[in-house]
């Protein structure tokens, strides 16, 4: 069992990797946002799946603050950069 | 009840006081409460001396845990006598910028100002007792933020972009600091000052202990503004209010200094800074290129807060210098300074701050005439100005006596030259400033502005300072006694560490439990 | 397979730390910065530095990122290009890595036990802080009980960071002419964070209270119900959420956490012990040890939600103004 | 490997595999409008199936209920978050790619 | 092999350090400063991290059955390191709000022709 969720482990770190890249090549402001937005959500499953693998699952809370620090950091972008030319 | 936590008081008092003073709101309740605690914390300073020097050192376990895991607070003669000029000034000036910040800072913000003035000595005077590498950062970290809010509260857009400078150039110093302090951590798995002392010796040279070193030098030599590193004194000093540079320029940068006799002499040990590292000529370079270029900046500048700040950088170069030579004398006269030097800049920059309260202005044609119109400030200005050149009779002269001595006690005459030279200067820019005063006319366009003597307020505390600056030129008997009984603890500490590691190195399996 | 996650995480931390030097888009930048951060603390989380993680998540990610693009919207996105050369930085910067570098030539190996770190001071937190301060949380009882002080010093640089920020923006009652109301097109958003609100406060509740037994404590949980207040004004405005907790009821409660987290040490004082000494506080020392530290972790939480909170506000209200002109 | 562990692996593995295909759908879209199609629903999806693989492995505690609490805080925000994006996107005045083209063809053919 | 695994966190912290210091220097925008100021503090957040942590321990909260833990010391002063980080920024960043609004402009090489020495 512990295989199948090092291979999960390891392909979200892939899945994250390439949000990362989206987030880096990203022409216009929301696609970096929709990057950082997907590499956020991915962490957050991250942390539950290497929880598990590590054998300490009780680390579920950081999880949580994971994914409000990211629905709050991109609420956070909407009202502030509301009214700006996307393509920078 | 109150020996007992005699350490802990000086630290505690302020940082209780400042959330009440930003409660208290009114400017008249917090500017009298926040006078009230430093005069408490000045009261308490003083036992705390009378204490250190007859028991030698004060140990007080935060929190009731025994030192390596706990926090300590040590006190000793050195750090004794440091708090009681800090703390005295603080009285001082808080008296003084009850009517000097209302020509300077918001009406809104004077509760702000009060609050942040005790967090800075209490940030101060937690850097000074702390016996806890971890705990100094914390402190450091109080006071520098205090200090940025406090440089940023004058009127003139410029203090901006300065407390920005000090602010990226302070934390930079700090996270220095931080590095320095996790490598050591790293090798010797404590915090605690004596306890690392210990174990450091325990390892003859490794090269994580010497980057460490080399990290905190530099981090602490930015937080007293030795000479590459100073860029970010003089905007500070000049754009903030003048109460604030009367203060900082007495206190913040000596605490450092303080920091890095402490770091060099009780958890290092000479021989391996000085001899190892060969720290000393460096140090003694920078200290003397300090003197001089400042000295000559100072010379050439217009603005008059801008030259005494010069003069301030100019000054740690001297205490750098009797630092790096390495002896009793030396260290002596490095510890006469930081007292004599708090006295001497307060005085002076509470004069340009009563020539602001009136003229507005601080450039140098503002003093022209204020002789006459100014008299008690511009007496004020002189003495402390001879102080600064170090005519005899002054303070200042009594720290260079000593300084001279210890160098050529060392028969390093070159350095006690230097340090002459280095005076002359003073006697420049200082001249500059008392020639406007006295022997130009009051141009006609102020002449309307019946400019006249600044109230009692102001005048007392600085004739205070003026006074103990004459008081200690003639009889230093309390100063002398206090430096000297300071640097003979602090070399006699760090012969015991070296003697107590040469039995640790005999069985180096011991070292771990030499303190557990 | 930690060591090679590590790997991994490590690396990408280094590609953002370079894509961050190059980028002038500055709205780019503070966006990489909060991955930078949740980078950072997945590191934490898999060094086994879970408080660590939960702390610069929260802290780190979450106020830096939103107060970094507050301060965007009014200075503009774009960064000119810098006019003196960039070889000074490079010199200075090269030669303290070459120091960082010789320091790490001797340095203990990472992760192995034998570590002088772990053999002095840690062993006796390991072994006797349960038994003598009775939490399973090992980092919570050594932050709030063997090393309080340095906590107490750490609420107080909260405490004057809130200093500095009022004094310098200063938080200003809305007049009702400039009424600058949030997302309000966003119905969506609006519901949504109706419905998510109370979850979080009662989330940063668990997190106060549950710091001892788990990842969590006073810090932490500050934060999070800032975060919940803070999301409530984004998306609603802020003269809405001055009307819910006014800037001047922050400012008192920011006093009374420093205040009721050294009365603490008073109060042990006041019983013999020394400053910040819990066993004095009740007749067992150990059931002493956990008043004090629910208490001084109340405390914490109480100065840490009030200041981020009340630092948000001086940032909005400032924002609010340059918008509407 | 037991019938529990069976299935958690069978959605472990599908859930990995949405989560990979929306990777590669953010890539190589070629417009942003597909792209935050393509990331938002394969975040549901993905989240759904691992969360609930990891719920297989757990005995009822207070794990469990965390767990299924971080799946309802992701049901309910991501998408929230992915339609307040779209939208202000719309705001901003950014274009789908048939706008553009067909816009690109109006200036070719003025 | 084992070598690079003793000593790879350390590089990566000196690396980013030094990437952090360097943002820090030649920045022109005073933001990116505080991005640069936050970034080189927190690569030192993971130098003493990395250090606290054994191989094959857990995290230092206590459960049964479990002898290995890492060291609680570096994350007690990290997380006060942190909390004075923000505490930094919160400052440096409200700053630049003032600066904007009395200066006009954010760019370090704009401001020479606005006063005279900075």
């Amino acid at each position: 069992m512990t295989e199948i969720l090092a291979a999960a482990c390891i392909a979200i770190l892939v899945v994250m990797a390439i949000a990362l890249a989206r987030a880096f090549k990203a022409p216009t402001v929301y696609d970096r946002i929709l990057g950082v937005n997907m590499f956020g959500t991915k962490t957050v499953l991250f942390i539950a799946a290497s929880g598990y693998l590590m054998g300490r699952p009780d680390f579920l809370d950081i999880a949580i603050v994971y994914a409000l620090i990211n629905f709050i950091g991109m609420v956070a972008v909407l009202r502030f950069f509301e009214y700006t030319s996307p393509i920078e | 009840m109150l020996e007992q936590h005699l350490a802990a008081l000086p630290i505690i008092l302020p940082l209780i006081a400042a959330p009440i003073a930003l409660i208290l709101g009114r400017t008249v309740l917090s500017w009298g409460f926040a006078t009230l605690v430093s005069g408490l914390a000045f009261i308490l300073s003083w036992q705390l001396l009378s204490a250190a020097l007859s028991e030698g050192v004060i140990s007080y376990a935060v929190g009731g845990w025994a030192p390596p895991w706990g926090i300590e607070l040590r006190v000793d003669a050195a750090n004794a006598f440091v708090l009681l000029a800090v703390t005295a000034i603080s009285t001082l000036v808080l008296v003084y910028s009850k009517e000097s910040i209302e020509k300077e800072v918001k009406v809104a913000n004077h509760a702000l100002f009060y609050t942040a003035h005790l967090l800075c000595l209490a940030g101060l005077s937690g850097i000074l007792i702390t016996g806890d590498a971890f705990n100094l950062f914390v402190f450091l970290e109080i006071s520098s933020l205090a200090t940025y809010t406090l440089v940023s509260l004058a009127s003139d857009r410029r203090c901006l972009t300065a407390a920005f400078r000090y602010l990226v150039m302070g934390t930079i110093g700090a996270t220095f600091i931080l590095i320095g302090v996790g490598l050591l951590y790293m090798k010797t798995g404590t915090l605690n000052m004596m306890d690392l002392a210990v174990r450091i010796d325990a390892y003859d040279s490794s090269r994580t202990i010497n980057t460490g070193l080399a990290f905190i030098m530099v981090g602490v030599s930015i937080k007293l503004a030795l000479f590459p590193l100073h860029m970010w004194l003089p905007p500070a000093y000049t754009h903030a209010p003048s109460a604030v540079t009367a203060f900082l320029a007495s206190t913040a940068t000596k605490v450092a200094v303080y920091v890095m006799i402490r770091f060099i002499f009780t958890v290092f040990g000479i021989d391996h800074v000085f001899v190892d590292m060969g720290m000393g000529l460096i140090l003694m370079v920078l200290a003397v290129v300090a003197i001089f270029k400042c000295s000559y900046m100072a010379t050439v500048q217009s603005n008059v807060k801008t030259i005494l700040a010069y003069s301030s950088v100019a000054q740690i170069g001297y205490m750098i210098l009797g630092l790096s030579l390495v002896s009793v004398a030396g260290l002596m006269a490095s510890m006469i300074h930081i007292f004599n030097h708090a006295l001497m800049k307060g005085a002076l920059f509470m004069a340009v701050g009563a020539v602001f309260y009136r003229v507005g202005s601080v450039d140098i044609k503002a003093f022209a005439g204020l002789g006459r119109k100014m008299p008690l400030t511009m007496a004020a200005f002189t003495i402390a100005g001879l102080s600064i050149i170090g005519v005899p009779l002054t303070a200042g002269f009594v720290s260079k006596w000593y300084l001279v001595t210890a160098a050529l006690e060392q028969g390093n005459w070159i350095v006690a030259a230097l340090v002459l030279i280095g005076s002359l200067f003073a006697i420049i820019y200082i001249g500059r400033v008392l020639e406007a005063a006295y022997f130009q006319k009051l141009p006609e366009s102020r002449k309307s502005e019946n400019i006249k003597e600044v109230s009692w307020l102001m005048l007392v505390p600085m004739w205070v300072i003026v006074i103990a600056n004459i008081y200690f030129g003639i009889d230093t008997s309390l100063t002398t006694e206090a430096a000297s009984s300071a640097s003979e603890w602090l070399f006699q500490t760090n012969n015991m560490l070296e003697n107590s590691a040469l039995e640790n190195n005999v069985s180096e399996a011991n070292v771990q439990e030499v303190s557990s | 397979m930690a060591e090679f996650i590590d790997l991994v995480l490590l690396a990408m931390l280094a590609l953002t730390a370079l894509r961050i030097i190059f980028l002038k888009d500055l709205f780019a930048v503070v966006m990489l910065f909060g991955i930078y951060s949740f980078l950072s603390a997945l590191i934490f989380v898999n060094l086994d530095a879970v408080d660590v993680a939960f702390t610069e998540a929260s802290v780190g990610a979450g106020i830096s990122t939103v107060l970094m693009l507050v301060t965007l919207a009014m200075t503009g996105r774009k960064e000119k290009q810098s006019t003196h050369s960039t070889l000074l930085p490079l010199f200075v910067v090269l030669v303290t890595g070459a120091a960082l570098i010789y320091g790490t030539l001797d340095m203990p190996p990472f992760g192995h036990p034998d570590n002088p770190v772990h053999q002095h001071v840690a062993p006796r937190y390991i072994e006797e802080s349960p038994k003598e301060v009775g939490l399973p949380n090992m980092v919570t009882s050594v932050l709030a009980s063997y090393r309080g002080f340095d906590t107490l010093g750490e609420t107080v640089v909260v405490f004057s960071a809130l200093i500095g920020v009022l004094s310098l923006l200063g938080v200003r009652r809305k007049k009702k002419k400039d009424l600058e109301s949030g997302l309000e097109t966003h119905s969506v958003l609006h519901v949504v964070s109706k419905i998510i609100i109370p979850l979080v406060i009662l989330f940063a509740l668990y997190v106060q209270f549950h710091g001892d037994f788990g990842p969590g404590g006073g810090f932490q949980a500050g934060v999070i119900a800032a975060a919940a207040f803070i999301l409530y004004a984004l998306v609603l405005g802020l003269p809405k959420a001055f009307a819910v907790v006014g800037p001047k009821f922050l400012q008192w409660m920011a006093s009374f956490g420093v205040l009721l987290y050294a009365s603490v040490g008073l109060y042990s004082m006041y019983k013999g012990g020394h400053f910040l000494d819990y066993n004095k506080l009740a007749a067992d020392p150990i059931a002493g040890q956990h008043y004090g530290i629910i208490i001084i972790e109340l405390g914490v939480g109480i100065t840490v939600f009030a200041v981020m909170l009340n630092i948000f506000y001086a940032f909005g209200s400032q924002a609010e103004r340059s918008n509407v002109q | 490997m037991d019938f529990l562990d069976i299935v958690s692996s069978m959605l472990l593995l599908a859930g990995v595999f949405f989560g990979f295909s929306g990777a590669v759908g953010l890539f190589r879209f070629p417009d942003f409008f597909t792209r935050v199609h393509a990331a938002s629903v394969t975040d549901s999806i993905a989240a759904i199936l691992i969360i609930g693989g990891l719920l297989l492995q757990t005995s009822f505690d207070l794990n469990t209920a965390k767990l299924v609490f971080i799946l309802l805080f992701l049901l309910v925000t991501s998408p929230t978050a992915s339609h307040a994006l779209a939208k202000s996107a719309r705001h901003g005045g950014l274009l789908t790619l048939a706008e553009s083209s067909s816009q690109d063809k109006q200036e070719s053919a003025k | 092999m084992s070598f690079i695994f003793d000593y790879y966190n350390y590089w990566i912290v000196v690396f980013l350090m030094m990437a952090g210091f360097y943002i820090v220097i030649s920045a022109n925008n005073l933001v990116k400063k505080i991005v640069g100021l936050n970034i080189f503090q927190t690569s030192v957040f993971m130098l003493y991290i990395s250090m606290g942590k054994v191989t094959g321990g857990t995290a230092p909260i206590v459960v049964e059955g479990v002898t290995q833990y890492s060291n609680p010391l570096p994350h007690v002063l990290i997380l006060t390191a942190i909390v004075v980080g923000v505490a930094t920024t919160a400052v440096g960043l409200s700053l630049i709000v003032r600066i904007k609004q009395a200066y006009g402009t954010v760019e370090e090489n704009e401001f020479e022709n606005k006063d005279d020495a900075i």
